[in-house]
């Protein structure tokens, strides 16, 4: 880990204030901000968790809602048995699990393969879950708590720190290294020596784990679990338009992706009720046309024309 | 000496095709090899096998006495053998030292941090681009990126260099600014397959030859040897002639 | 039969496209002197749940709100208020629910926030309901955890009750069937393997054994399966003397056709959810006679006859005959219970409406200790066109079940 | 031997979901989401047409193909010709069309909900039973098989036969080269998109006879098109038929001999399995 220079420090404590001020949301805005503060935490984290991997290895997951289906019934059924912190790591352990299998098995599959693989991938689950909900008799799973909207949002909020820190700690690793290589070039990768499969996998597994996370901390707040709520493909879909949106080329990307999103998708929805999907599909249109690089690469352009000198 | 790298009985089909059928040569430890051979001859896809690009059909290659046949190119790399690219591949969105780093974090010796930095440092010196770590790749001229490409491939200290026609395309003095420097890493006592149609680079930097046609070996020897063996020279230059 | 279906589908068709034209100019006109009071309602327009909601819940929101402003309008506490309808889609997505629900409350200021639609949409929505005391009187919810919930909620009412009664109105209808001697005592049940099927499975199953049936066939099937013709040939080869099956919409049309094109010979044909709707009658015409399905109403009734009138002619659309019109009843108890207590107090309308009874369309209301209404309609059947209530738990008018006849 | 009637006729629903998508994807190389929302469409224009005026499917389906053609192109040539011309690789250009077609099948539903109404809508049509070899099936099942092996006939021989049909499948093997020998590749394109289109809708209207549907259902046929198009390999009307028959016989038979439960879970391991062993599909060409 090559030592912190003046600037890492500097972009940690401006960091840690933005987080301090974002954490007192619950105080200073109405539940109707909190709300949307929830929303707007949770597709932060699972946009930047998702572009930590698809950012270098350009690979298009559609995975995020079998991971966090499953995090919601890991909560679900827990709940009855075990302390409720316990199952935070618990779902984040079978996230990983199951990301490192699926990417055992696709990633030496070209692209668009593994995109429809991990659309699969949710179906495929949902229809194991409910098979399995049928066999033991289970039905929807209650998930009675007193957890709140705050202490959901601060938790998404921690969580959203760690995936910051990690993907700034995996930038600065030899993964990270290994990734921009293999995101440039994988054959020049694999032949300086690097196992492409098997960072592939252990990069993956980041997003696994987070978005099986955040299923577990957002279970509480849907009180009732049923898997087609809990697997609807709509996640993964809006997860990938958010970070896009963005831009993946930085750690900042995807939330400068979100918050737009998510605002613009209430605007919509206050504003037109009947046609609210008619108007989402235009706006998806309008990203995908406009803005090819997100955000991000309108930023850097901008910063191009500008000539400005130093570092972003 | 006992050989250093070794091909036994090695074959490629693709398909019907037989690419390379059944070649046999060892490489010494210190040496320079020069394979040559008309196009399609099969030089490359030999070079190819050995760097684990390609799988082989049959045969064995061995580094050290130790069967590497059947590894993947990442661990062949790790063992020891890196490689150019026939046509230069670099990595576009980074520096020129990140792009030697590369060599140096991941190869046969893998270093990290400071260590890697100092490498990759001196295997610029080395190969002629010191004071230009931090330009971006898009800038350079033609024989630099090869040079930022030979870089990489010795930032990794390997026992064995494979050269794929890295002299290919140059003009003519920076032709002899490349033979030199393969010659400097030579002096350095570098193990070296060189795969070359540049006859005088043949003749002045390789100690022994091994001649390729339609896949298969038809001479072995000195540079002067197999440049004045009939069968050769038929091989390259048609029959009408001979 | 068709001639009138066409003038519905055309005028409905007709009105949607003047909607989508006015959607592009919003301001209505100058508001009347009276006071407006905004009446905030969220459920699915798209999504899996969409089909649901557009036959038995939007058109109920459109029709309470019209009837009250036809009545001169919400009386509370000497002023006269015309209500005006806050509509959001939550794409069947409880993020969405909640979020909208939130809306409605922080940003819109209404006053009376409806209840969601269906089971999970409710739940999800239930603990920001809790936050602000707002009454919860759902009325598409499904549940028999109503004590721990209305323990964790106060404020949430259950009208539609939970899977127990249903099953005990199918059980008491087969019994009565069987000592008439209509049917035998094998009978052939399936469940969409879905949370509302499992639950209603796992209550039939020991039910029925107790009242001394033979379970001669029973499976599940998953959600979205495009062909259940093994389904019914495997039922049928068992030769059951009834037909049960917990359904959800799709497949309750399919196993009806299926079971059509088997001529499937059975007492007593039971479906679910769907067998209420226009559109199943629609579809079957004459054959859908003597079908069995959840819900009913006491469709020769006045008060019943009088609302599908009005139905039809406000929304252009006919209304099912189980869920439409308990959304509507639940608006009723809403609408009275804040006009007996004369203010927007919701902690009094909620001890007002767990005090008193209300009448409703569907006959009297009263919840019990756990905020459950104990009675309502379990079993109707199709007879003469018409889907009548033929077993309920508490609930008068109820018609004699019919043996099932041959497919027409 | 009914599971196999009941496997083959199940397989010859599938057939008409899946050829119009291998059709765009496979010729035109659009990755089209929305696929199923114009399934749904088709069924839409049967229903309003049967409970309307009494006119039947079957002959609806020759009103909606022209239609269906005239619209997919129209949609190829506004809202997809921009990403092939401005995609540099082929990855780029799927990855393009996957997230532009995911919008556009949401502004399909948005109209759809818009025109009809967010309720299910379902006819009965042909429901009259029909004996084969001593067992009974729906005579509107049997007649969109038989009009799917019309179908997936008639288009099988125009690729092979037909000029066109050899240039559409010359740019499905090699965009590039077809360039090369004179092919306008993006009107071929263009011609096999809305081809694909007006396939799909003319299925959507021969099994709106026995599914029932509503405006959101569009979403479940995309998925089962998009596994039996990869099944049977990208590209190959050969591979997306005998895919879908193989997917019929299988579901049709753990319906009947195991558990009906795991129909779509079996559905979905067949799609791993095959993935994983044979990426390029039962007769796809190994793409490099």
């Amino acid at each position: 880990m090559s030592r912190l220079s003046a600037r890492d420090w500097r972009n940690l404590v401006l960091v840690a204030m933005a987080l301090g001020v974002t954490a007192c949301l619950p105080w200073t805005a109405g539940a109707y901000m909190l709300s949307i503060g929830v929303t707007i935490a949770m597709y932060t984290v699972l946009a930047t968790s998702w572009s930590l991997f698809s950012g270098p290895t350009h690979y298009i997951s559609l995975a995020t809602a079998a991971f966090f289906g499953v995090g919601t019934y890991v909560t679900g059924i827990g709940i009855q048995y075990l302390p409720y912190w316990t199952l935070l790591p618990i779902a984040g352990i079978i996230g990983a699990v199951m990301a490192a299998l699926v990417g055992l098995a696709t990633l030496r599959l070209s692209g668009v393969y593994f995109v429809i693989f991990t659309l699969g991938l949710a179906e495929f689950v949902r229809q194991i879950i409910t098979w399995g909900q049928n066999i033991s008799g289970t039905k929807g799973i209650y998930v009675l708590t007193s957890i709140g909207e705050t202490h959901i949002y601060w938790q998404l909020l921690g969580l959203a720190a760690l995936v910051w820190l990690l993907g700034w700690l995996i930038g600065r690793s030899r993964l990270g290294f290994a990734l921009r290589i293999i995101g440039d070039d994988e054959a020049v990768a694999r032949h300086s020596g690097i196992d492409t499969a098997r960072a592939k996998i252990l990069l993956f597994m980041v997003p696994g784990a987070v978005a099986a996370i955040t299923g577990a901390i957002l279970a509480p707040r849907y009180v009732y679990i049923e898997p087609s709520l809990a697997f609807s493909p709509m996640l993964s879909f809006q997860v990938v338009i958010m970070a896009l949106l963005g831009g993946t080329g930085r750690l900042w990307g995807p939330l400068v992706g979100v918050i737009p999103f998510t605002f613009l998708w209430e605007a919509i929805s206050v504003s037109f009720p009947n046609q609210t999907t008619l108007l989402l599909g235009v706006c998806f249109l309008v990203i995908v046309y406009l803005l090819p690089k997100g955000f991000v690469g309108l930023i850097d352009a901008a910063k191009k024309r500008m000539g400005a000198e130093g570092y972003a | 000496m006992s050989a250093l790298l070794s091909l036994r009985g090695v074959t490629k089909r693709f398909g019907g095709l037989v690419a390379v059928n059944a070649m046999d040569f060892d490489v010494a430890e210190h040496q320079v090899l020069g394979l040559i051979g008309p196009n399609g001859s099969g030089k490359s896809t030999t070079l190819n096998l050995i760097s684990g690009a390609f799988p082989v059909s049959s045969g064995s290659i061995s580094l050290r006495g130790q069967p590497i046949t059947q590894l993947p190119a990442q661990d062949i790399t790790r063992r020891g053998i890196a490689r150019t690219f026939q046509l230069v591949r670099l990595l576009p969105s980074m520096t020129v030292l990140d792009n030697v780093k590369a060599g140096a974090v991941f190869g046969h010796r893998r270093r990290w941090g400071r260590e890697a930095e100092t490498i990759a440092e001196a295997m610029l010196e080395k190969t002629g681009l010191s004071g230009r770590g931090h330009m971006m790749v898009g800038q350079l001229t033609y024989i630099d990126t090869k040079r930022v490409e030979l870089a990489r491939v010795l930032a990794g200290e390997p026992r064995v260099v494979l050269l794929d026609e890295w002299l290919a395309g140059l003009n003519p003095t920076e032709l002899q600014e490349g033979i030199r420097l393969i010659r400097s890493l030579r002096d350095d006592g570098r193990t070296i397959i060189l795969v070359e149609h540049v006859m005088d680079a043949i003749r002045s930097l390789c100690d022994r030859c091994v001649v390729m046609a339609a896949g298969t070996k038809i001479a072995e020897g000195t540079p002067t040897e197999v440049l004045s063996d009939a069968t050769v020279i038929r091989a390259y230059l048609g029959d009408d002639d001979a | 039969m068709h001639q009138r279906e066409e003038k519905i589908m055309k005028r409905r068709t007709f009105t949607r496209l003047a909607t989508l034209a006015l959607a592009a100019g919003l301001t209505t006109g100058p508001t009347l002197a009276q006071e407006v009071l905004k009446v905030g309602a969220v459920a699915p327009k798209t999504g899996p749940l969409a089909g649901g909601a557009a036959v038995s819940y939007w058109p109920n929101v459109k029709l309470w709100i019209s009837d009250v402003n036809a009545r001169g309008g919400l009386k509370v506490g000497g002023k006269t208020y015309k209500l005006e309808a806050v509509e959001y889609d939550d794409q069947t997505n409880p993020g969405e629910t909640i979020k909208a629900v939130q809306r409605l409350v922080d940003q819109d200021k209404a006053q009376i926030v409806l209840p969601p639609y269906s089971t999970g949409l409710n739940l999800a929505a239930a603990p920001i309901y809790a936050r602000y005391g707002l009454p919860m009187i759902t009325s598409t919810a499904t549940t028999d955890k109503a004590q721990a919930l209305s323990a964790q909620f106060p404020n949430v009412f259950i009208t539609l009750g939970g899977a127990k009664p249903v099953v005990q109105g199918v059980v008491e209808t087969m019994v009565k069937l069987r000592d008439r001697g209509d049917i035998g005592k094998k009978i052939a049940m399936v469940n969409v393997a879905d949370a509302f099927g499992i639950e209603l499975m796992n209550e039939a199953k020991p039910a029925f054994k107790q009242a001394g049936f033979e379970l001669v066939y029973e499976t599940s099937y998953p959600l979205g399966t495009q062909d259940l013709s093994p389904v019914m040939k495997a039922a049928k080869a068992a030769a059951p003397d009834a037909f049960i099956a917990w359904s959800y919409p799709p497949d309750t049309f399919a196993l009806t056709e299926q079971a059509m094109i088997e001529n499937l010979q059975v007492g007593a044909f039971f479906t679910a959810v769907a067998t209420a709707f226009p559109a199943y009658s629609g579809r079957f015409g004459k054959s859908v006679d003597g079908v069995l399905g959840i819900g009913g109403v006491n469709a020769d009734g006045a008060a019943f006859k009088a609302y599908a009138k009005r139905h039809e002619e406000v929304t252009g659309a006919k209304p099912d005959y189980w869920a439409s019109v308990m959304v509507y009843s639940s608006f009723q108890v809403l609408e009275k219970a804040i006009e007996a207590v004369g203010s927007f107090d919701n902690a009094a309308i909620i001890k007002h409406i767990k005090a008193n009874s209300f009448d409703t369309v569907i006959g009297p209301i009263k919840f019990d200790a756990n905020n459950n209404n104990p009675a309502f309609w379990t079993v109707g059947q199709w007879q003469g066109g018409v889907f009548k209530g033929v077993a309920s738990t508490g609930r008068d008018g109820a018609v004699d079940v019919l043996k099932k006849g041959a497919w027409k | 031997m009914d599971v196999i009637i009941t496997g083959l006729l199940l397989g010859g629903t599938y057939a008409l979901i899946a050829m119009g998508l291998n059709l765009q994807y496979g010729m035109a190389r659009i990755m089209n989401l929305a696929n199923g929302e114009m399934l749904v469409a088709g069924g839409f224009v049967a229903f309003w047409l049967w409970t309307g005026s009494q006119i039947s499917p079957l002959l609806t389906a020759f009103i909606v193909a022209p239609i269906a053609f005239l619209m997919n192109w129209l949609i190829y040539m506004v809202f997809l010709r921009p990403l092939v011309k401005r995609a540099r690789s082929r990855g780029q250009l799927e990855v393009d069309s996957i997230l532009t077609t995911f919008g556009l099948s949401f502004v399909a539903v948005g109209l759809m909900l818009a025109l009809f109404g967010g309720d299910y809508f379902s006819y009965s049509y042909l429901s009259t039973p029909l004996n084969i070899l001593g067992d009974t099936y729906g005579a509107n099942r049997v007649a969109a098989f038989l009009a799917a092996v019309v179908i997936c006939g008639l288009l099988w021989l125009w690729l092979s036969r037909s000029r066109t049909g050899m240039t559409i499948r010359a740019i499905s093997v090699a965009p590039d080269s077809a360039r090369l020998v004179g092919i306008d590749v993006r009107r071929t394109a263009a011609l096999a998109f809305a081809l694909g289109g007006a396939v799909t809708a003319t299925g959507g209207t021969l099994i709106s006879t026995f599914l029932t549907l509503d405006a959101s259902t569009g979403v479940i046929f995309t998925l089962k098109a998009l596994v039996i198009v990869i099944m049977g390999g990208v590209g190959d009307v050969r591979g997306t038929i005998v895919a879908a028959l193989l997917l019929g016989l299988l579901e049709t038979f753990v319906a009947r001999l195991i558990d009906p439960g795991l129909t779509l879970a079996a559905a979905y391991l067949l799609f791993v399995v095959i993935l994983l062993f044979r990426p390029q599909g039962l007769f796809g060409r190994p793409t490099t």
